[in-house]
């Protein structure tokens, strides 16, 4: 089985060929996994190097924590990939973006209002948590296309906030 | 010594003072809020009380029950921590009112050096340096700062008069942005120390956080116990500080200066108990007073280290009127100290604070470190206190060794179910400027974080990427068998399913 | 500086190494058993390699195979660790003749000191006193043993030529008892170091156990890094040991002697890198000579503690040619440590090793605190190697404190799915005579522990009886619904009766 | 519903009330018990003193592990000791004992042969384990009746070993 791991723009090319044995970009590699559940850790051996890792699955893409290094994995398999390809479009979609709250807290301040365009990095809104003010920003460049909340409402953790397309 | 100690605080400090306590053989008593009834100060306390709702002005605030609850159970002194109602001169009054040992410097000193202003008058007057500011103008109107701001020049800083921690703090550039964040700075320091005024103070280029530790004692004796420094900040927030300072380093003079000048500030109000003065020091070595905070400091375990001292052990003693143990001339610094505050916060995020369960807190160990937490595997870190969830102290011979422990200890040390910021750390102690010891309080930059997420080591990457293959792999095979696996492996890999149904 | 170091051990002893390895920056590379692949060295190392069968003799004691591995992944030193290969010349001498560095003593040292009887015989010409006993007699047969025995009078010890920590290790009061003793010594020495050859020595009574840390580079410099008690033993294993010796304390000049005859006698060997020369003290303050450990000591981070020196990272220096840092005058002893060796056995039930998972290891923080670990949360101790899980070592001002630092933390320490002797430890601290520092090698007596089991705090039993019957509860409630509870007490059970399948 | 709770000699008699309420030997006690699932540890409020206590069951009894010290505690309800009571045995029956392995092991030496009287506290068994030679000893007087292991066996854990009757 083919895979496709993107850590940001780098991309690794990982075949399983059996439970000891995989192919990065080619490049044969044994493997020896052992997995300790009550510690919710991976013990990997790569070709006698060893290796502690945590990892999880966070919104879709895979979290690594490794050395205390944090990597986030984006992974397609071969079947996936030659769908998108097929349909021309190898990076992922764009379209409607909807901001949710990280965190429970307090909306401080929306400094933007419906219909405005905004740039990647523009502040969104300030929700006031954990005792600090945190400026939730935009992802990329887009119109805002309705705000669900307002100035001194408490939200919860991943409560829709407003909508960018 | 006292029958009993009540901690008026949480998280890591109030375990922290929960320990010492216990090695002093003093029975404990924890307060708590509805968040906190699993937390650890209230597993660790030999009793605990119940204190209100999560908000902190309705728990960790309302001193008027606090001082009930202990006159209830027996307390005859309370311990304040960092934070909450650790500089407020009207509960160390009230406590004194109630006939019980508020342990910290007596009301008139948190006064006179609590309002942030009063202190640089007092100090001032008693020759010791201070940076240009409003100080002594009183709690002065937005407007009446607007004006002043001009007179004292841009960049300044917006500093509340109450409380400490960065908290509140604005850096303003010029006098357009200023009106807003004259309103943030207020509306912040209202919700963290329940005072919104604010005063102004010219902001130093290149200059550097130096602090030296206090101790006080009911016999007129003043020690310090060296310097602590602390320029490693973001939005004026301390994240790694180390003892001694690599600014100082071998130069005994301008070290002994500094803490005479430092004994001579606590002195001039009369001061009791530990305290810690902080200093603006420029690049050629001079030096103001900031201000002095009159309370135990986040930071307190770096001096500890090298000096051998237990600083909340001498807080106790202090408070029970004995007499320091240790003269000046007793207090050597050494070998080297570091502490990194690890936050529930994503470094790839601006550092959004991150809440939810820690599923594992799986903590470094071995030579020379330490750890101060508050949470454990299957804590619940709630939105309502601050994202310091433990502080990661090493202890080395030397500055090189001590970076080069504290990296080992930083990848060591797991935390899963919460984003923290060890990846900067890490990064942080890769950087060339800080293993020179060449930075200012400005190094750590808002907008561009200086470190790449590892680097360092070419291969992790890619093993990174295995590894999630691996992990998803799983995912994609419906009988979650590997291709050539067995019974073996299909067991071997059933558990990540299993977990990511806890982690959500 | 080495490119890789192989660590030839497995545990906390092979982590230990790991981490000073890391943070010396040298790549390590560790050997694993079958019983071994989930272990903490495995987990830790940066690289790990298979080396067979779970049994000793077929995998931490294989040296041809461990040499084999060094060679193939490009280590060029190997670290012994203790125990299985560290006090073996010829492993010694294959690693030279392989060209590849042995962090420890040249194969001539261990040769004179590692045979028990060799030592005593080479001490004793350099002017060092030792105990009457059968040293520089050959390899005695059992029958010659039981003919020289009376000479040397009763009580007297059989002892191990090869190996130390007490395995092997015999008391005889008798002639009578004799024949049997000598037969489980060297059954048992046979199994631990793979010599069956033993020894006889007086049993001096009263006496303590006072050792030297030796540090020796190949410049000629030989230092000492100050005593450790290590009276306090069961077996004559190792339970607590000591920085400095109560029993030395404030008596300098005895200090330096003994530090100045255990140089000597390291000087007699030429002795290189760390080692330890173990004395017995006898009421009257005369020490002799009872073996030189040519190998780090588990109990080596009390000396660590007291002198800030990690010893670990100063073998690895010496090994590589270095010369010592320090000289003698520059060894300060600060403060007081104290080490609890943390076993897996019931000392309920006569010590029994306790094997199994550990379903949950929660370990002990704060200030002077330090844990040397092997294991964690969701470890299965095998049968196959020592009881030894752990090492608590804590470190503080004075005696006293320090040992109200380590009832806190032992306190704190959880270890659940096996049994420790937690239990044991806090009792002992709780001892009078331990207490006021009078104690001899006899002092823990096998048939009547010296324990209490906790009743210092009178309600802890009622305590424990109440949450007993509160899980009891739940179990004999088919339905798990508490009396008038609902739901959330439902949910709040409920794990209990989970747990109990995860630890059968 | 009442229990009895012994420790040892000593024995208590605790009722439970509510979830907030019990009576220790007829005195109230207020509680306020939290589990904490993930570090297997209770967090017990007694009329606010606190414990933080690990609790698992060991062959019947219950093993609870409180500031470092361990607890062996043996329970009844209230049911059971009637029962008992009314069967004229307040003591434990004493009949057949069967010395298992507590852990793996080698077996060194059987020191007794069957239909040998034995004390409490005699030497039955010993096991090489752990690098030690462990010995296996007598909970109470009795006879030996069977041996179901010989010198040099190799034994798993739990394994019957011998009986005494």
């Amino acid at each position: 089985m083919k895979y496709y791991a993107s850590i940001g723009e780098k991309e690794y090319e990982i075949e399983i060929l059996s439970e000891t044995q995989v192919l990065i970009d080619g490049v044969p590699h044994e493997i020896d996994l052992k997995v300790l559940r009550q510690c919710q850790s991976l013990s990997l051996l790569v070709d006698g190097r060893s290796y502690d890792i945590n990892i999880y699955q966070d919104n879709g893409d895979w979290d690594v924590l490794l050395r205390g290094r944090q990597f986030s994995v984006e992974i397609d398999d071969e079947r996936e990939r030659r769908l998108r390809l097929a349909a021309g479009q190898v990076a992922r979609p764009t379209g409607r973006y909807v901001l949710t709250a990280p965190m429970p807290g307090l909306v401080i301040d929306i400094p933007v209002g419906e219909g405005d365009q905004v740039s990647k990095g523009d502040v969104l809104l300030i929700l006031e948590s954990m005792k600090m003010q945190n400026e939730l920003t935009a992802p990329r460049d887009g119109t805002v296309t309705r705000i669900e909340t307002k100035v001194n409402d408490n939200v919860e953790r991943k409560q829709d906030l407003l909508v960018l397309e | 010594m006292f029958k009993k100690i009540l901690i008026a605080n949480r998280g890591e400090i109030a375990v922290r003072v929960i320990r010492s306590c216990r090695e002093l053989d003093i029975p404990t008593a924890a307060v708590y809020s509805d968040a906190d009834r699993h937390s650890l100060h209230v597993r660790y306390a030999d009793e605990a009380y119940y204190l209100g709702p999560s908000k902190a002005s309705d728990s960790y605030l309302r001193g008027d029950k606090i001082i009930e609850i202990a006159l209830e159970c027996g307390a005859d002194a309370i311990h304040p921590g960092y934070g909450f109602l650790a500089e407020r001169a009207d509960f160390s009054q009230a406590c004194q009112e109630s006939g019980i040992t508020f342990i910290g410097p007596k009301p008139s000193a948190i006064a006179a050096m609590g309002d942030k202003q009063v202190a640089r008058n007092t100090v001032s007057e008693a020759g010791v340096p201070v940076v240009l500011g409003t100080e002594g103008q009183g709690d002065l109107t937005d407007e009446e700062l607007l004006k002043i701001a001009p007179e004292i020049g841009f960049p300044l800083l917006i500093k509340p008069s109450a409380g400490g921690g960065g908290k509140g703090m604005r850096e303003v550039r010029n006098l357009e942005e200023m009106p807003g964040l004259l309103t943030a700075s207020r509306r912040e320091a209202e919700a963290s120390f329940g005072d919104g005024n604010i005063y102004l103070e010219k902001l130093i280029q290149g200059a550097r956080h130096i602090e030296i530790q206090i101790l006080a004692d009911q016999h007129g004796n003043v020690i310090h116990l060296g310097e602590r420094e602390c320029s490693i900040q973001r939005r004026h927030q301390k994240l790694l500080e180390e003892a001694p300072s690599p600014f100082i380093g071998e130069n005994q003079e301008l070290r002994e200066a500094m803490g005479a000048v430092a004994v001579q500030a606590a002195r001039a109000v009369d001061y009791l108990n530990a305290g810690t003065i902080e200093f603006l020091v420029d690049e050629d070595r001079n030096y103001y007073f900031l201000e002095m905070n009159t309370r135990l400091q986040v930071e307190h375990p770096v001096t500890e280290a090298v000096t051998g001292i237990d600083i909340i052990k001498e807080q106790i003693r202090i408070a029970a009127g004995q007499p320091l143990r240790l003269k000046q001339e007793d207090i050597v610094l050494k070998g080297w100290a570091m502490e990194c505050r690890i936050n529930a916060e994503d470094p790839f995020k601006g550092f959004m604070p991150s809440t939810g369960t820690i599923t594992q807190s799986l903590l470094p160990a071995g030579p020379g470190i330490r750890v101060d937490s508050g949470v454990y595997s299957g804590f619940e870190i709630s939105p309502y206190y601050d994202a310091l969830i433990a502080k990661l102290i090493v202890h080395e011979e030397t500055r090189n060794e001590t970076i080069t422990r504290m990296k080992r200890a930083l990848e060591e040390y797991r935390v899963i179910g919460v984003r923290t910021n060890i990846p900067f750390h890490l990064a942080l102690l890769e950087d060339p400027e800080f293993l020179a010891g060449d930075f200012d309080t400005q190094f750590i930059k808002d907008d561009v974080p200086p470190f790449s997420g590892g680097q360092d080591n070419q291969s992790l990457p890619e093993v990174a990427a295995l590894a999630a293959v691996l992990a998803a792999h799983q995912k994609t095979q419906s009988s979650a068998v590997l291709i050539q696996g067995g019974r073996q492996a299909t067991s071997n890999w059933k558990w990540l399913g299993r977990w990511e149904r806890t982690t959500k």
